[in-house]
């Protein structure tokens, strides 16, 4: 018999008057995992964030352990048991892991100062039971994102909480953290914890969790055990549809080497070399950390660096992504909200903001008209959900924000588009129409680079694979003989051959 | 009923028209044409500085050396002028003088590494130490030439009616419209004020776009300097002290946001109206020295605490 | 209650330059933006340089903290005597205090010190002078009329005193003070300042303001408005007395700040040379008018 | 070894050292005991405003507000001493005052929602005429008591051989430094300026922690002020205009970052003693006093110059 720890009922929100949650109940059961699913903007996020006092409910009723309770803030809900690791990271990156961890709840002694060598010993504590090895005094802004993921959910662990929630905990991590996690939610269950777990990644669902409960656009669509369930089920729930193949790889006739990267060196990476061919899609796998989102942005002229970028043969320099730009290399950053978009602005200034250029119009002004139109066809292009160009950004859902960010460097007209970690947090029905535009960017005879942690990813949509270890490319593969295993060999560092 | 509806979510523009309600109540005098006219012309040197500040304040930075520029760029005007220099060279001169000091704020804050306050905090006491320099501490007259002549019109003329402060004041609005709403560099301002990153991430030089706001923000302040040193025939060597706080005032009243990517120059100018209406009717209704101060603390309070940003919603 | 025993230190000076040397001289100057100020010190800086002394100036920017502290630099600086110009007659007791304990002598300039032993107390009374220009006004007004005052820096002590004498002097007439706002000495200030009074009173016949770059705002103010105002202002700058000579303003008062300087650094030689100086040695204060 | 490296690493301190052996050289009587106790004891004040100031800006704030502070606290502490009342009481009282005006600045910044800049500059405007209405534009005198006297200890008194306003400045930094790195709420400072949003998300209310924050920049505010009556035997109506800005110099100067999140104490100690330095050296060196701000306004700037955070190597 399934033990109710939360019950959520009737719970509605409104963001200035726009429905996001419609009169929907969810279960936690105790010591079991409940997976939350749903496309980008379900309100997956919105739901576990009324439950822990971040917003307030519109409408609706909780119960902890049958007694009705209303969060204020975060600080209410955690006293009364409830942690969240939240989707975005949130960590205070000026202070050190130990502090992060223990943020809000520092030991202190009876003078009310702050005991740090207990604070930095129990923080030790919970990055081994992680697996994560750095010293709990480090600074947080100086180790890699992968790294602060996990520091994040060793704050939720700590707080031994009986209820924890995890919005998409896996986004940064390797297949090697993702199963430590998975061991340390096994032990949580058997202590009795109930946990409460987001993910766009279906096989984790069926890997850990007991029961699911599907969103879709703010409504519940169902609650299920998981042995009634399989992939296809899900997916068809989430989506009202059934989706045809996941990885649509396309083969493309390729054309002549476009870009030649020679020996590229800085403080990031080491001699890098590689090549890209019109219409290929090259897919660059590694572990965190292992400098590929350097690589990328010092192709494009954030950093500088060292060796020689042809394009067409043709050696060209790049300072700036201005440079970069020009010549017909866009990038889509993997950091949506840090530098991909820009929230407080409109779906069209976004779209256009790197191709203003386009709407010269008479007396230095600038051609609206044409810019409205240019930006429809782009969100129609893409299909981008939005009440249209006028919509501010922050008012759109993860994958729709990527869009747009994608849209952004299309519009320029490049060449060579590179992505990174294109679909992270994006919802499978997104997802699958991210890959379609890269196949139909690339039979359009555009070459891409997809810088991704998702193996499966990689290896569905490449062409060509590249595997980067500690900055150094460790290997390329070919589509086909790439396998999962070869591709965590190389990323680990060992020659495979 | 739509305009109607705008206007009611316009909390600066209600202040305003509350705010002149409630005076020409008071004192009828408020609302003769003589008097408008007053407001307006003594608005224009604020409002020109704030238009400034306005650039400066939607790239998320800051201009505190707007008043000293303003005196520095009126003290040398005034010297040129009284030297019977030809009047628009001299305007140009100092114009460009301004512009100038503004690009060096603008590099010091980007090729520098700078915070805008601090540096343009450096700036204030550098330039002002560079007047007391310039001008030995004592005023400069335009003299009495045909030049300074022609060029005190600048300051005290009329075209029809209106005063040609007000004329230089609307242009300056209209302008700075202009360049916010229909080019790229006003997108680009924007862009940079709400997420740098990203901004520069697209392919923009934000620094050159930083560059360019300071050196607006410098112009502004010289013309603000010329209009002054014109209307005054003279020069002092305190001119503009404080003024950049009366500027901020202006715009933030006018609903800019100090983290900047959002904010009109329709609003700064409702900011600045704000402002002078402000001070005319603390003279007209000859309130107390000692008690104009406190009047003004609590109306600007008041009137940023109902335009206040409603807390993100949750 | 003498616990402020500063440390033994080095008696300022004497040993170091023999009294045949040229004399150092400080002068802590209230101010350096204002012209009167700058007159101060022109006047102080000439003498010194007939009479071969040394004068160091450090500018008090108005604000008393700063004062003391420029105070306490002129005496490590082991200046032979200190010239105060106070920014403020209580305020400037410490800096007096601090310069007697370290044995240098102390002259005020301009404004007195409310404590302290000050050998000498040069000045010409602000009080006295406010009077002056009050009395002209209900001279040229015949004793009846509306006038406006425009003050300067509430607070000031300037302000304070230059209103209290003029106030005296129309208390006993029937002229009315019509307005009264502050326009904090400021030459913008009393033009805008003034442009709002106008629109609010119909019938001005003069205008006292506590300076002379308030009255010649004013005066700008005026003309535009093509309104006939007596206009009287304080301080007798270059640019008021080109002012009062070409007929705009009335009159201005002045209190000859460069004989203010120029007396006192000479006041400081005598006392230095071991003359007998006078304990208080007034200035002239005269009105300039047409 | 090590310590010489992380001396090495601090810009400020190095630059604090640079100039005072500079300085020494030109001119010998700067090393005296007696001027180096001047110095100290003119710098007390600027630093315990300063350290306020530190806290404020830790949490990516600031207060300009406390100048006037200053202002009205100095002003009552000496009407309260001159009409004879217990100093520890009146000084209690004084430094409530401050403390509350903090507290309600940090009311308009949290529950109000107004920016820091700007709910601060609305109560500066409000302060200065509250002053005026206090004090009728007069100075107050702290009179010729018996509790007069001993109130003008805490300013101009000296235990053994140094001034008391360094003890007090000495206190000060122990105190902040100690709240700042051994306790909660220092902790929870340093983490709202870094990250308001993920320091509410670890259940922190961020608003008392700024509320608190204010109060104590207050609070160090009207000690400042008790000090300045204190040491001037009167309180002036316009004590302390401008302060802020000295204060904000000696933080930046000391590498803390205007952003939030980045500093520390001792950092605003040595950036406190450099103004004071070089304001020291300038009248020693006998700076002409219309070239000192120009002077300053470039040592300043340089200093920051030399401390500017790399830019983020990423
Ligand atoms: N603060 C807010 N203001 C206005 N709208 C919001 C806000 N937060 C979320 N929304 C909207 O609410 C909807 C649900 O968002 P939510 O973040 O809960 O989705 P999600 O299911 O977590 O999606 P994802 O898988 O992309 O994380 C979206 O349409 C989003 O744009
Ligand atoms: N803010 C930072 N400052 C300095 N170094 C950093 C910072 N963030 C990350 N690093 C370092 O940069 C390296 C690369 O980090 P990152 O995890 O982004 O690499 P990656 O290969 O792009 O992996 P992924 O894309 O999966 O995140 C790591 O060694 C990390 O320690
Ligand atoms: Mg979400
Ligand atoms: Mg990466």
């Amino acid at each position: 018999m399934k033990e109710i720890v939360v019950s959520m009922q009737h719970i509605s929100k409104d963001f200035s008057g726009v429905k996001v949650l419609k009169d929907l109940s969810f279960n936690i059961y105790k010591g079991r995992v409940m997976a939350l699913v749903g496309e980008n903007g379900a309100g997956k996020s919105t739901l576990m964030k009324i439950l822990t006092g971040v917003y307030l409910k519109t409408q609706g009723e909780i119960f902890l352990d049958n007694e009705s309770v209303n969060f204020s803030d975060t600080s209410a809900s955690q006293s009364k048991g409830i942690a969240i690791i939240h989707q975005e990271l949130n960590l205070v990156k000026d202070l050190s892991i130990g502090e992060n961890i223990f943020l809000g709840r520092e030991p202190v002694s009876k003078g009310k100062r702050i005991m740090w060598n207990k604070l930095h010993k129990d923080a030790g504590y919970w990055l081994d039971k992680l697996g994560l090895k750095e010293n709990p005094r480090e600074l947080v802004k100086n180790i890699s994102v992968g790294k602060q993921q996990l520091v994040e959910i060793a704050k939720a662990l700590s707080i031994d909480a009986k209820v924890i929630i995890m919005d998409e905990p896996t986004g940064a991590l390797t297949p090697a953290e993702t199963d430590k996690l998975f061991d340390v939610i096994s032990d949580l269950k058997k202590s009795g914890k109930s946990i409460v777990y987001i993910s766009h990644r279906l096989h984790e669902i069926f890997e850990i969790c007991d029961d699911v409960t599907v969103l879709r656009d703010g409504e519940l669509i169902g609650e299920e055990s998981i042995e009634n369930l399989d992939e296809d089920k899900i997916i068809e729930m989430m989506v009202g549809r059934k989706l045809s193949e996941q990885y649509p790889r396309i083969e493309t006739e390729q054309g002549e080497e476009i870009l030649k990267v020679d020996n590229l060196s800085n403080e990031f990476v080491k001699d890098v070399s590689f090549s890209l061919k019109k219409g290929e899609t090259l897919g660059v796998a590694g572990l965190m950390g292992s400098e590929r989102t350097e690589l990328m942005r010092s192709i494009y002229g954030i950093y500088p660096a060292k060796g020689s970028v042809y394009l067409n043969g043709e050696k060209i320099k790049i300072n700036s992504p201005q440079d970069s730009l020009r010549h017909g290399i866009a990038y889509v950053t993997e950091d949506r909200k840090a530098n991909g978009i820009i929230t407080e602005m409109n779906v069209r200034e976004n779209i256009t903001l790197s191709s203003l250029e386009l709407f010269k119009g008479t007396l230095g002004f600038m051609n609206k008209g044409k810019e409205e139109i240019s930006s429809n066809e782009y969100i129609e292009k893409m299909s981008i959900k939005t009440s249209g160009t006028k919509q501010m950004l922050r008012f759109l859902s993860g994958g729709n924000q990527q869009k747009v960010s994608i849209a952004k460097s299309l519009m320029t007209n490049p060449k060579i588009l590179i992505l990174d970690e294109p679909t992270r947090g994006v919802d499978v029905g997104a997802k699958k129409e991210i890959y379609d535009l890269i196949n139909k960017f690339k039979s359009e005879g555009m070459s891409i680079i997809m810088v991704s942690s998702d193996i499966p990813e990689v290896l569905g949509i490449s062409d060509r694979i590249m595997v980067m270890h500690e900055g150094r490319v460790s290997g390329f593969l070919n589509s086909e003989e790439a396998t999962q295993e070869i591709i965590m060999t190389l990323a680990v560092g060992k020659d495979v051959i | 009923m739509n305009y109607l509806k705008r206007i009611l979510k316009n909390k600066p523009l209600i202040v305003l028209i509350v705010a002149s309600v409630v005076i020409a109540l008071l004192n009828p005098r408020f609302l003769t044409w003589s008097n408008i006219v007053t407001v307006l012309r003594q608005t224009s040197i604020n409002a020109v500085i704030a238009t400034g500040m306005t650039f400066a304040i939607l790239i998320g930075g800051i201009d505190l050396s707007v008043g000293s520029v303003l005196g520095l760029c009126g003290a040398v005007a005034a010297t040129m002028v009284s030297s019977g220099m030809n009047v628009v060279l001299a305007v140009l001169i100092a114009l460009l003088l301004g512009t100038f000091i503004g690009y060096l704020n603008g590099s010091l804050i980007t090729t520098g590494g700078l915070q805008p306050f601090i540096a343009t905090l450096g700036t204030v006491t550098l330039l002002r130490g560079a007047i007391l320099v310039f001008t030995q501490g004592r005023p400069i007259s335009t003299g009495k030439t045909p030049a300074s002549e022609y060029f005190s019109e600048i300051g005290t003329g009329f075209i029809g009616p209106i005063p040609i402060p007000v004329y230089i004041m609307v242009l300056v609005f209209i302008v700075a419209y202009y360049i916010l709403n229909h080019t790229r560099i006003g997108r680009y301002i924007y862009a940079t004020g709400s997420n740098e990153e990203a901004t520069m991430y697209s392919g923009i030089k934000t620094a050159r776009v930083k560059r360019f706001v300071y050196a607006v923000s410098g112009m502004m302040a010289a013309l603000a300097g010329i209009l002054l040193t014109a209307r005054l025939g003279s020069a002092q060597p305190t001119s503009g002290a404080g003024y950049e706080l009366d500027a901020i005032a202006a715009v933030v009243l006018g609903g800019t946001s100090m983290v900047g990517g959002i904010g009109t120059i329709g609003g700064t100018a409702i900011g600045a109206l704000i402002i002078g209406v402000l001070n005319n009717a603390l003279n007209l209704m000859k309130v107390s020295s000692y008690y104009q101060d406190v009047a003004k603390g609590i109306v600007i309070l008041i009137a940023v605490l109902l335009d206040r940003k409603q807390k993100s919603s949750r | 209650a003498n616990t402020q025993d500063q440390p033994e230190t080095e008696k300022p000076a004497e040993n170091q330059e023999p009294a045949e040397e040229a004399k150092t001289i400080g002068l802590a100057i209230s101010t350096l933006n204002n012209p009167f100020f700058v007159d101060l010190e022109a006047g102080a800086k000439a003498k010194a340089e007939e009479l071969g002394a040394t004068l160091v100036t450090l500018d008090s920017q108005d604000d008393s903290a700063t004062e003391i502290s420029n105070v306490e630099d002129l005496i490590n600086q082991g200046v032979d005597l200190i010239l105060i110009n106070p920014t403020d007659s209580d305020a400037v007791k410490s800096s007096v205090e601090a310069a007697n304990k370290a044995g240098i002598p102390v002259i005020t300039l301009d404004r007195s010190a409310n404590g302290g032993e000050v050998v000498s107390h040069i000045a010409s009374d602000n009080v006295a002078g406010g009077k002056l220009a009050g009395e002209y006004i209900v001279e040229l007004l015949g004793g009846k009329g509306n006038v406006v005052e425009l003050e300067g820096v509430p607070g000031a002590s300037a302000a304070r005193e230059r209103g209290e004498g003029f106030n005296a002097a129309i208390a006993e007439s029937d002229i009315v003070v019509v307005a009264k706002q502050t326009a904090n000495f400021d030459r913008a200030e009393g033009l805008t300042v003034m442009e709002n009074i106008l629109q609010a009173q119909p019938e001005i016949d003069a205008i006292f303001a506590h300076n002379d770059e308030m009255a010649l705002g004013a005066l700008e103010a005026i003309k535009a408005s093509g309104r006939e105002i007596i206009v009287v202002g304080f301080d007798a700058t270059d640019d008021a007395k080109a002012a009062v000579e070409s007929g705009e303003m009335a009159a201005t008062v002045e209190q000859l700040p460069k004989e203010i300087g120029s007396l006192g650094v000479d006041t400081a030689i005598k006392l230095l040379n071991g003359e007998s100086v006078e304990k208080s040695i007034p200035v002239a204060l005269q009105l300039v008018k047409k």
